[in-house]
């Protein structure tokens, strides 16, 4: 989905402020929300890595943006134990006393376009272009390389395409590209000099350059 | 919700992770010691020390540094520091010439093991929305100012490879053993936002 | 500036509610929010309607959708109202008696390309491409049309660029064109059939098609 | 700000406007009743009745409707409804294979003398995403099923130009006179999301 966690290269954010000495938890239910994700993944199992994420793209946008960082973990893990059937939504209210935002449910994702291949279709050197497509679901390709010409870097390791596991549907696995921009082909004459950006892309949201 | 009209407030935030907790406990899904342990776990295990300690190695031993830039998982393994997962960790060297740093702009993936859990800042839209667009300008308001001759890559977290900066060894730190060195390495520059400077 | 107010195509919102017999204005702020920024344009002449519409562009991204449409109109008039030192920040913090959130500063925009031809360089019909472009201050030309091809269907009037005006530079004139666009062209395989969209774009947004 | 830690809450948005409002009315600013003025005009003059009035007239006259068509201001100035600047007016018609709805994806700019000033959900940022990228189902979400072979045009008012929509007349309203035709012509009609219905 082209949603409000695919910023990069988004304008009007002001300044980033490091805290001195920041704690590895600021609050107790810092520390709770993040353990909760560990049951609910490595546990429980009732969800995978790929469909957490998902989760905490779901976010209302404004919700998304006003949250702090484990506010957002948090809101992805309790949507998908809700989703899942582990507890409701109503148990939940109850118990906080109040109102208990969620994410907005998924797109109905049946099947993805991916590549078959056991070998690695690209090699190191290669130019190739992002495929411009706006998937319903879950994807892990920014918006800011789509339609763009790299090269590739590093070819990577193969895992898991997370378009398919961000739906819990079966675990197919691909190559995985380092592919280097030139800053100027991905933010033409915004781009600042001698820059360029490596993004880590699945095999299928590539294609050789023609 | 076509806008905030007439909307009752949230619970708060605490409140309601408390009552996940609890409705998750009530129905036994939750052992003895399984959330403290993690917690546990986040603090001690995931530290930016243990990529300080990789790091303090790499300029001290070359056969260790190529070994770390060959394979980053196997050599941090080495100094026992180990991904919960099978992780693929690439080391990125910076150089005179060109200068890497690590971002992701999807969501806020990061090299637990050596990195540890990410700061505020490395989560916050602002850093993530900038560094890809103006790392540069970044960068600079960020307090590191790079020469216009040094090139910057950066890095954006997008699959499932790990990052760690591997950054130069300031002048002025001849003859230091591992743990002085270790010291001086911060998070910061294990992510290049910051160079390693001799206090 | 690729701002949070360019929202044209993202995924992620929820549904659009219609509310039954809705006033014109469902607060008194609102109405003397709408009031004050006539005031401000119109009769002290401290800005004029681009650079009110970029001053709530430049809010931060999560006050812009956290806050209703009334909240941001009236950042905009109050940030505005700051910037010309027709009023200080400080004594609206004094009066407000609380903290009183205003828009970030504009780039700093010195000149824009413009076309300088008086007559239109396009005609209905043709075939247009829209530059790539990234501009830092305001623009008119939404992120999802950039770099697509679309067809003129009307040569509209000439118009202030706003990119210039927006930024109290000078008063050119250019024309507009309704440029209509395949919805395949700009959403690719997210696509719905038989649909067009027409955007509303000054010359120097267009290119001729190569 | 790199996350929402530790800031002061804002002071509440009514308090913000009597702020402003009151200091510049301490520096001599507003005129006796310019406000209240500003108030009463778009109450009174930015109505949707205007469009619908326009929309009746072009339904029974053919001359008038090409007028409307050739220069939208001119032709609902003939009836007294003129924008406040001299503004391009585009009138959109829709028929058995068009169906046009209008948009402003980056603000909300609207026809204000015809169509009145919007409404909440036409200024909503879920109606600004989504209408020119799904349109078909967000129409339909809303209560307007169009038929496939109907094709939707969305007009993004990203320019100057104003649009509004000539909506199609219903069945059933034969004979008719413009006051009872343009009763039944909605706001919702002028931009395009709803269908005029005879009740």
């Amino acid at each position: 989905m082209d949603g409000i966690h695919d910023l990069g290269g988004m304008s009007g954010f002001g300044a980033v402020e490091i805290e001195p000495n920041e704690p590895v938890f600021h609050e107790r239910w810092e520390a709770r929300a993040f353990a909760l994700n560990m049951l609910g993944i490595r546990l429980i199992e009732a969800y995978n890595v790929h469909e957490y994420r998902h989760a905490v793209e779901r976010m209302d946008p404004a919700h998304y943006l006003a949250a702090s960082y484990y506010e957002r973990w948090f809101t992805g893990v309790a949507t998908l134990l809700v989703e899942k059937g582990v507890v409701t939504r109503a148990e939940l209210e109850a118990r906080a006393g109040g109102r208990f935002p969620l994410a907005r449910p998924p797109a109905d994702v049946k099947s993805v376009r991916v590549t078959p291949r056991a070998q690695p279709r690209f090699a190191a050197g290669d130019t190739v272009l992002v495929r411009d497509i706006h998937p319903a679901g879950h994807t892990r390709v920014p918006r800011y390389v789509r339609g763009r010409r790299g090269v590739v870097a590093r070819v990577s390791r193969a895992f898991e395409v997370p378009d398919l596991a961000g739906h819990a549907l079966s675990a197919h696995l691909e190559h995985t590209y380092h592919v280097e921009f030139e800053a100027r082909e991905l933010w033409t004459d915004a781009a600042e000099s001698r820059e360029t950006v490596v993004v880590d892309l699945w095999e299928s949201y590539l294609e050789a350059n023609r | 919700m076509s806008g905030p009209r007439k909307r009752d407030p949230d619970a708060p935030i605490a409140e309601r992770v408390r009552a996940l907790e609890e409705a998750l406990h009530a129905k036994g899904l939750v052992p003895e010691d399984f959330l403290e342990k993690r917690v546990e776990e986040a603090q001690e295990n995931f530290d930016p020390k243990n990529g300080a300690r990789v790091v303090a190695r790499a300029w001290l031993d070359p056969q260790y540094r190529a070994r770390l830039l060959a394979d980053g998982a196997a050599a941090s393994a080495e100094l026992g520091f180990r991904a919960a997962n099978s992780e693929y960790l690439v080391v990125l060297e910076n150089t005179d010439a060109v200068h890497n740093v690590i971002v992701c702009t999807q969501c806020s993936c990061t090299a637990w093991s050596v990195i540890g859990l990410p700061p505020d800042w490395y989560k916050s839209p602002e850093y993530r929305a900038r560094v890809v667009r103006e790392p540069r300008a970044l960068l600079r308001a960020m307090g590191l100012e790079l020469p216009d001759e040094v090139a910057i890559r950066v890095w954006d977290t997008s699959g499932e490879t790990r990052f760690m900066v591997l950054p130069q060894r300031p002048a002025g730190t001849e003859g230091w053993n591992e743990e002085r060195l270790a010291g001086i390495v911060t998070r910061e520059a294990l992510i290049g936002v910051a160079r390693v400077v001799a206090p």
